[in-house]
C-alpha cells in the first residue's frame, strides 16, 4: 500500500496548503496541539485561513501566531479569552469569529465526519446561539437546529500513532481531536512515537487509522502550560517546612 | 454578618450528595472540591475530557497533557477515565452529570442564567457554560448577591445575554442561599444576622421566606 | 461513596423488572451478551417487554428465550433473520417488530443517551424506513429526521470492569454496549472480570463509569458462537493431508 | 460462456484499489476477500465494529467474540481497531468507506438499489444494507443478471422495495459489468462469448456498450 507516513510536517502538508483553506486544530488551548503542523502552516505563509479550534491558540502561543502573522480570516471557536490577539484583531474586524457553545462545537464536528445533516440540542435554546436557527419542540422539550462542521484540513496530535493511522492520544489532550480528524478531507497526524502496524492491541486504538491520511512522527513539543498548579508534597523531602 | 468568601464555598460544598457526578465552573466554583465533607465521594467531571478528576499535582507529577477547563495542571485519581469532547458533552447533555455549579452574573426567579458575556466589556466566549446549564441535573450558582453599583444581581427577568433558560434551580450568595421558584425567589437559608430587609432590599425579584 | 457492585445478578435486577419494561441488550446475535442478566430477565417472569437489541437473540438462544417465554411485546432492532421465534410471533401478530438501518438504530441510541432530540440521516431516504417521517434537503442532500431511542434498563457486559463502572470491551463485543449504556435510566453491567479502581488506566476505558449504575462479576459465559469458520494451518501438525 | 461463480467474484475484487477501506456484504460478496491480487493492500472494515478484519482463524484462534457482520468468526490483523457500532456507522454514513460490495435484487439504471426484502418472502431486516448502500463512496453490486423465472434484474425502475436511491456504480453479473448512467446501463465488459442480444434481452433497462 502507498504509505501514509511523511518524513517531516511540511512533507505531510505539501499539496494541502493553499489561501482560504479550512483548517481544523485539536488541543484544548495550548495543552495537546500539533505544534509541528502549526509551525509549518506560519512558515509557509498561506493566508486568509478558517481555523476551527476551541480556542485557536492562547497568549501569544500555538494558533494564535497565525494571528500574529495575519494569516486568519476567520475563527470557528468556543472561547477566547486568554487570547489578545484574536481579541485585538476580532475588534478591529479583521478576523470574524463565530463562536459555539462547546458541546455544540464537539457535536456538529462529529457530525460532519459522521454524515449527519443536522441535529436537535437543547443548548443555546433562548440565546443568542439560536438566533437565526430552527427552534423546535420535541416530546415537550424546545432545541436549536445544529448544521455539520467540516474542514479541508485537520492536524491532530496523538502520543502514538501507527503507519496506518490508528492513533492513541494521553490524557486529557484527545478532546477535539478524533472527531476533527473525522471531519477533514486530508487529516494529518503528528504524533509523539510511531510504531508498526500490530503493535496497538485493536481495543487500544482510540482513533481508527482510516480517518488518518498523514503521519509524522515529532518526538518534542513545547508543550506549554498555561496554568501551572501544583499542591506542596505534606511532609515530602524537599516540602516547605 | 454576611458569608466570606470561604463560607460560601463551604456552603456550595455542602450542595454535594454522596456518588454524584459533579461539574465545577472555573474560578470560585473550582474551590468547593477543597470543602467536600469527609464520607462523602464524589467524582469530579472537567469537561475537556476527565471523569475523576483529583487535586493539583504535586510538583514533580505535572503533565502538561492532564488538564482541567480552566487549563490549571490537575491530576488524575484511580478510577479515572479520558474521552473526547463529544462523549464529554453527551455525558453533559444527556443528563450525565447531576450536580453543575458555576458562577453567576445574574440568575431570575424562574432560574434562567446568565454567565457569559457583559455587552460592552471584551467578549471571552461561552465555552462550556452553555451545555452546563442547559444540560446538568442540578444548577447551583455561586454569585455575588448585589453588583459593585448595587445592582440586583437576583432578578425578576434578565438584563444581561442569556446562558440557558430555566436551569438554575438554587443560588448561594454571600447573604443565604435562594430557590428559584417560578415567579419569586425562596430563601431556603441565610448567612448569620442577615435579615428579611437586607435580603429584600437586594433583590430584584420577589423574595418568600421558607 | 454506596458502592455499584452487586454479587449476583439477581440482586443487581432488583428493583428495576417489571412487566412492560423497555429493555436495551448489547450484543451482536449471540456474541457479547449480557448472558446472566437475559437469564435473571428470563426467572423474573416480567412479560409485555420492548427489548431494544440488534437481533433479539438467534437460533433459540440469548433474548431469543424469552420470545419462547412470551415475554415480548415489541421488539426494535435491525435484523432478525436466523430468529425462528422472532419471525413466528411476528408473523403471528404477537410480537410487534420497529426494523431500523443499523446505523440509524446505533446513532438513534446515542442520541438518546447524548441528549439530541433528534438528527438527519441520509440512510433510509426513498425507503419504507422514511414512512411517515420528515424528509428535508439540506446543502443539496435528503435527509429523514430520526429521533432518540431510550429505555428503562440497559444490559451490557464487558470484559473488565473497576467498582465505579469503568468498562473495557473485548474485540466486536463493544457494538452497541456503550451507546445503550448512556441510554439507560439504569445499566447493569456484567462484566468477566471486576477489578479496583486504578487498574484501568483512564486512557484505556473504553465506556467511562458514570453511565454504569450496577455492576456484577460473572465469570463463566457460554459464549455460543453462530457460525464457527476456521481455516485450515497450512502444513500445522494437525492439518488435513 | 458467461462468468463461473468464481470469475464473478474474482471480477468483483479487480474493483479493489490499493489502499482502499472496503466493506464486502454478506454471503457471495465476503468472498471477495479470498480473490484480491497480490500487491493490492486493503483493510477490510466488519459493520460490527473491526477494522483491519483478516482471514477465518485457524481452530485453536477461535474467538467467540471476534465475529464479521455474518457473525462467522475471523481474526484482527495487525493494524485492527475495534470500536462501537455508532463510530463503526459514522464510518458508513460520513464517505469513509471507499468501496462497498454487496449482493444484489434489483438494480435500475440511474443506481437504485434494491436487496434487503422481497414483499410475501420472510422479512429479515435490513440490518446495515442501508446505511452501506447511502454512505459507501462507491458501491458496486454482485447478483446475477436475471431471476430464476428470467425476470430481470438490471431494470428500468425497481418493482422490489428500496434499500437507497442512486447509490449504485457498478453492477457485476455473469454476463457483464455495467455502470448505472441513469436513463441507461452502460456496459464496460463482456463476459467471454456472450453477445449483446443476449444482455439487451436479458435486462430492463436500455444497454450502451462502450
Amino acid at each position: 500500500m502507498s504509505g501514509k507516513v511523511y518524513a517531516t510536517v511540511d512533507d505531510a502538508l505539501a499539496g494541502v496548503l493553499r489561501d482560504g483553506l479550512r483548517v481544523m486544530s485539536g488541543g484544548f488551548g495550548l495543552s495537546g496541539n500539533a505544534e509541528a503542523c502549526i509551525e509549518a502552516l506560519a512558515r509557509s505563509g498561506v493566508k486568509g485561513l478558517t481555523i476551527i479550534s476551541n480556542n485557536c491558540g492562547n497568549q501569544g502561543q500555538g494558533l494564535a501566531v497565525l494571528l500574529k502573522n495575519r494569516q486568519v480570516a476567520q475563527v470557528v471557536c468556543s472561547f477566547i479569552g486568554g487570547n489578545p490577539d484574536l481579541a485585538e484583531q476580532y475588534l478591529a474586524g479583521t478576523v470574524k469569529v463565530e463562536l459555539n457553545p462547546q458541546g455544540t462545537f464537539a457535536e456538529r464536528i462529529r457530525a460532519g465526519g459522521a454524515g449527519i445533516g443536522g441535529f436537535y440540542t437543547p443548548t443555546g435554546v433562548g440565546t443568542v446561539v439560536a438566533e437565526g436557527k430552527e427552534i423546535r419542540e420535541l416530546d415537550g422539550r424546545r432545541y436549536v437546529l445544529e448544521r455539520p462542521l467540516r474542514a479541508d484540513l485537520a492536524i491532530v496530535r496523538a502520543a502514538v500513532g501507527d503507519r496506518l493511522g490508528n492513533l492513541r492520544f494521553h490524557r486529557t489532550s484527545r478532546n477535539f481531536s478524533p472527531l476533527m480528524a473525522m471531519a477533514a478531507d486530508v487529516t494529518v497526524a503528528e504524533v509523539d512515537r510511531l510504531v508498526e502496524p500490530g503493535a496497538l492491541d485493536p481495543d487500544d486504538v482510540h482513533l481508527p487509522g482510516l480517518f488518518v491520511k498523514r503521519i509524522v512522527e515529532v518526538r518534542t513539543h513545547k508543550d506549554v502550560i498555561e496554568f501551572r498548579t501544583t499542591r506542596p508534597r505534606p511532609g515530602g523531602a524537599g516540602g516547605a517546612g | 454578618m454576611s458569608w466570606s468568601r470561604d463560607d460560601l464555598v463551604r456552603r456550595a460544598a455542602a450542595e454535594v450528595r454522596d456518588g454524584q457526578i459533579v461539574n465545577l465552573g472555573i474560578g470560585l466554583p473550582t474551590e468547593v472540591a477543597n470543602f467536600i465533607p469527609p464520607g462523602v465521594s464524589v467524582q469530579l467531571h472537567s469537561e475537556n475530557g476527565l471523569l475523576g478528576m483529583g487535586p493539583f499535582p504535586y510538583d514533580d507529577e505535572v503533565d502538561p497533557q492532564l488538564i482541567n477547563a480552566g487549563k490549571q495542571t490537575v491530576t488524575a485519581l484511580p478510577g479515572a477515565s479520558t474521552f473526547d469532547s463529544a462523549l464529554s458533552f453527551a455525558m453533559i447533555r444527556g443528563g450525565h452529570v447531576d450536580l453543575a455549579i458555576l458562577g453567576g452574573l445574574e440568575v431570575a426567579c424562574n432560574g434562567d442564567l446568565a454567565n457569559w458575556t457583559v455587552p460592552g466589556k471584551l467578549i471571552t466566549g461561552m465555552g462550556g457554560a452553555m451545555d452546563l446549564a442547559a444540560g446538568a441535573k442540578r444548577v447551583v450558582v455561586l454569585q455575588s448577591h448585589v453588583a459593585k453599583d448595587g445592582k440586583p444581581k437576583l432578578v425578576a427577568r434578565l438584563t444581561l445575554p442569556v446562558t440557558a433558560l430555566a436551569c438554575v434551580h438554587r443560588v448561594i450568595t454571600e447573604l443565604g442561599v435562594f430557590d428559584a421558584a417560578g415567579d419569586h425567589f425562596v430563601c431556603v437559608e441565610r448567612a448569620p444576622g442577615v435579615g428579611d430587609g437586607e435580603i429584600t432590599r437586594g433583590t430584584g425579584a420577589p423574595v418568600r421566606f421558607a
